[in-house]
């Protein structure tokens, strides 16, 4: 880890003393255990604070939108995924876009790390090749780094960039085994009052920071249809009608875009399941139009096409 | 006020005495975080935890409140009825809120209860009818800051009772009159035991490990640190999601709204939060917080300037550093206060 | 069933104008009978429904959506 | 055309968090097919009835919460 750190940094010194770009976005340490926050380096001396680590848990696609000037991006499989669905998207230019590629090692979810010590403090968490040594008022514990991923780097397929001027380290595998089908399927199974249930059950911590939509790089509408007005779609209360048609629009919005990063799990404040719905999606999407978000640039979304061959057995 | 001892195995008899005409709330874990639930038994509450993962000010301003209920029935003569909520109909007590919490919950009775004209009675009639039994910290956590703006591990403001866990029993100090009334018969504390909490008292300071320092910014003009540059670099990474103003103890914004179903309505409050471009929408189309740095720095200078410059010298802080925890982009509350404080 | 015998749904239909709705004028114009549940919204093209409006159709207390291009 | 895909996930995604398959209806009609509009209307209104009446996504505020 540290070794790709060291990479990174060098790459983002080189790359702002050439004057290539104007700023490199990345990772930095970040002030509690277990959470690195985007940082943006404008100097060479400021690259010194960028790092790699299991907790870039923040798709950094999304600082990307609507900012001006020409920017390096640190991009593991998903952020370039998502870099490639906003090129698509016509949201910035592929040549004002320089793609600081990693292979990802999967990011390390801390509420299953802090799921194992119920009521302890965690102060601090140490990088080992496989496993993570966990620190913590009056405790030290060894955990094996796969056993507490984020579960949408469990079912990744793209741990490596699809696009990159540079590549960090070696390319590696591709996934780590899991199958995102699987996601939603105990639900599935279920009788439709069930399912209601199971799905208030899943949102009902839900406080509408919104946090999932802000921290996604597929959210980036100038007016969200939540905070519209007139008419106003969804209302501001903790009604369970109000919060599921959050979820459920938010989850419709992103269908065929998704590229599964995880940042809204990551940066919910509840630790709400929210890939419940969207895997449900990026599933039908796949099945439906075989498409897999931001794999390749110049493809059409599958939203904004049509074939005259689609399924139609649910209309009569 | 009295000092008094409560053994722990007096706990249930105890509990039983507060439950009796009040409705009991402490903090308990559930699906693996500590969270505020109804408990009847001690072993049902939590007395060793480092805080709540959301802060208990939903108990006196709920995330969505109505206020009220109207009717407006066609060719009814009376014309629109509206009709008040009622109060609440059973006191209260919160037992081991912790100290930062309550403290809260004094920096806000100076916002919802200022004079005749501001005079939230919503908000007053749940204080009124609520008890608060803290309990102290004897374990600070890393993120907390409370000795850095004004708050104490095992601080009294706000409170009407402050237990501190001396090992097998509790020392239980009564503050206020409704104190008293809870704990009066219990048998009185030693000498020892007093000091020993005093002890514990300075151990738990001593935890506290970071913190922020406040001179500067109370010696700044407003608009030095308005204009301060720092707030461009603090506004990076911030997503304007409203995680810090939900899980803050002080956040108290609030956005009112009227709902119709028919001929019946209502009017709501919900928490809303000034990280929101909404908030400050204006009906014109004008937005006087329309970017995203204006809204970041919103936050801060509220807590740290807007509130001491108007309440007096008191911080809009509490130091609980739930915000630090629960950020998506690690802002970290104590970073920023000492780059103003620079 | 049997509980249900009295029970008369609200539907919103949201129909196309060019095809559905041209439709429903002509069963009306040719005097079909169907059964009266249905409160039809007209759309400009099925390209206009948006997932909001069926959601707000059942936050509204629709119970059932139709939408008919 | 481009509805049909839209239409085609969420259905899928509503019928997967609990809205019962037959609340949601699509058909195709052309403006000259006024007795498939006819027999569809039934047909839905069929459906919904046996269904009875629908008890997600509503925001009851009469409701005290």
């Amino acid at each position: 880890m540290e070794a790709i750190a060291q990479k990174i940094r060098e790459a983002a010194k080189r790359l702002l003393s050439e004057g290539k770009v104007d700023v490199v976005i990345g990772y930095a340490k970040g002030t509690v255990p277990m959470r690195e926050y985007p940082y943006f380096a404008y100097t060479p001396e400021e690259a010194e604070n960028l790092t790699w680590s299991s907790f870039c848990c923040n798709n950094l696609a999304l600082y990307t939108i609507r900012r001006p000037g020409r920017m390096a991006v640190v991009a593991q499989g998903c952020v370039s995924r998502n870099l490639v669905n906003l090129i698509n998207e016509n949201q910035f230019k592929r040549d004002d876009l320089y793609v600081i590629g990693v292979n990802s090692p999967g990011m390390v979810d801390r509420r299953k790390v802090q799921a194992l010590f119920p009521g302890k403090t965690i102060t601090e968490v140490i990088e080992e090749p496989e496993h993570l040594l966990v620190k913590g008022q009056g405790f030290e514990e060894r955990l094996e780094r796969k056993k507490v991923f984020r579960s949408n780097c469990l079912t990744c397929v793209q741990r490596n960039p699809v696009i990159s001027d540079e590549m960090i380290g070696e390319v590696g595998p591709e996934g780590h085994g899991g199958n995102i089908d699987k996601v939603a399927a105990p639900w599935e199974k279920l009788v439709p009052a069930e399912r209601w249930t199971e799905m208030q059950e899943t949102l009902k911590d839900c406080i509408r920071c919104y946090a999932c939509r802000d921290a996604c790089p597929l959210c980036y509408c100038h007016v969200c249809f939540v905070d519209e007005a007139q008419p106003q779609w969804c209302g501001k209360t903790q009604d369970e009608a109000d919060v599921a048609t959050f979820h459920i629009l938010r989850a419709f919005h992103c269908a065929g875009r998704c590229t599964d990063c995880g940042a809204c799990e990551s940066a919910c404040p509840q630790g709400i399941k929210m890939r419940r719905l969207t895997s449900k999606i990026e599933k039908d999407i796949r099945a439906l139009y075989g498409y897999r978000p931001g794999m390749e640039i110049g493809a059409q979304p599958p939203m904004s096409l049509f074939k005259p061959n689609d399924p139609q057995d649910f209309i009569k | 006020m009295s000092q008094k001892i409560l053994a722990k195995n007096k706990l249930d008899a105890f509990l039983q005495g507060l439950c009796r005409d009040q409705d009991l709330f402490a903090p308990v874990m559930k699906d693996g975080k500590v969270g505020w639930a109804p408990v009847a038994t001690a072993d049902q509450a939590l007395w060793d935890f480092s805080n709540t993962e959301m802060s208990p000010k939903d108990f006196f301003f709920p995330q969505t409140e109505c206020m009220m209920r109207f009717k407006n029935v066609q060719g009814d003569p009376q014309g629109m009825i509206m009709q008040a909520e009622p109060a609440l109909n059973r006191p209260r007590v919160l037992l081991n809120i912790r100290p930062c919490d309550a403290k809260a919950f004094q920096v806000l009775d100076l916002i919802f209860v200022q004079d005749e004209m501001t005079n939230d009675l919503y908000w007053r009639d749940k204080r009124e009818k609520t008890t608060l039994i803290g309990l102290a910290c004897n374990d600070p956590c890393p993120t907390c800051f409370c000795t850095t703006v004004g708050s104490n591990p095992h601080g009294t403001t706000g409170l009407d009772v402050l237990l501190v866990d001396l090992g097998d029993k509790f020392l239980a100090q009564a503050l206020t009159a409704k104190g008293e009334a809870l704990v009066g018969d219990l048998p009185a504390a030693a000498g020892g035991d007093e000091a020993k909490a005093a002890e514990l008292k300075k151990a738990a300071e001593g935890k506290i490990s970071g913190g922020v320092a406040m001179d500067k910014v109370n010696s700044r003009e407003v608009m030095e640190l308005y204009d301060a540059p720092l707030w461009d670099r603090v506004m990076e990474s911030c997503l304007n999601c409203g995680t810090c103003t939900f899980c803050c103890p002080t956040c108290h914004c609030f956005d009112i709204q009227d709902e119709t179903q028919g001929q019946d309505g209502r009017r709501v409050r919900n928490w809303d939060y000034c990280m929101s471009w909404l908030f400050t929408m204006h009906g014109t189309g004008h937005n006087p917080r329309g970017t995203k740095k204006d809204r970041v720095r919103q936050r801060f200078m509220h807590k740290f300037k807007y509130i001491p410059v108007k309440r007096g010298g008191e911080i809009g802080c509490v130091g609980c550093g739930r915000c630090v925890r629960l950020c998506p982009v690690n802002i970290d509350v104590r970073q920023v206060v000492n780059d103003m404080n620079a | 069933m049997s509980e249900n015998a009295e029970f008369s749904p609200r539907i919103a239909a949201f129909l196309c104008n060019w095809c559905s709705y041209g439709a429903a004028d002509l069963a009306g114009v040719s005097r079909l009978q169907y059964p009266p549940n249905i409160q039809v919204i007209r759309i400009p093209c099925t390209g206009r429904m948006s997932p909001k409006f069926i959601l707000a159709a059942f936050r509204k207390g629709v119970d059932g959506v139709w939408v008919s291009g | 055309m481009f509805a049909r895909r839209r239409f085609a996930v969420l259905k899928n995604l509503l019928e997967y968090v609990g809205i019962e398959p037959g609340r949601l209806h699509f058909s195709w009609i052309s403006s000259a097919e006024a007795e498939k509009f006819q027999k569809t209307v039934a047909a839905v209104t069929e459906d919904v009835k046996a269904l009875g009446p629908a008890q997600h996504m509503i925001k009851d505020i009469r409701k005290v919460a």
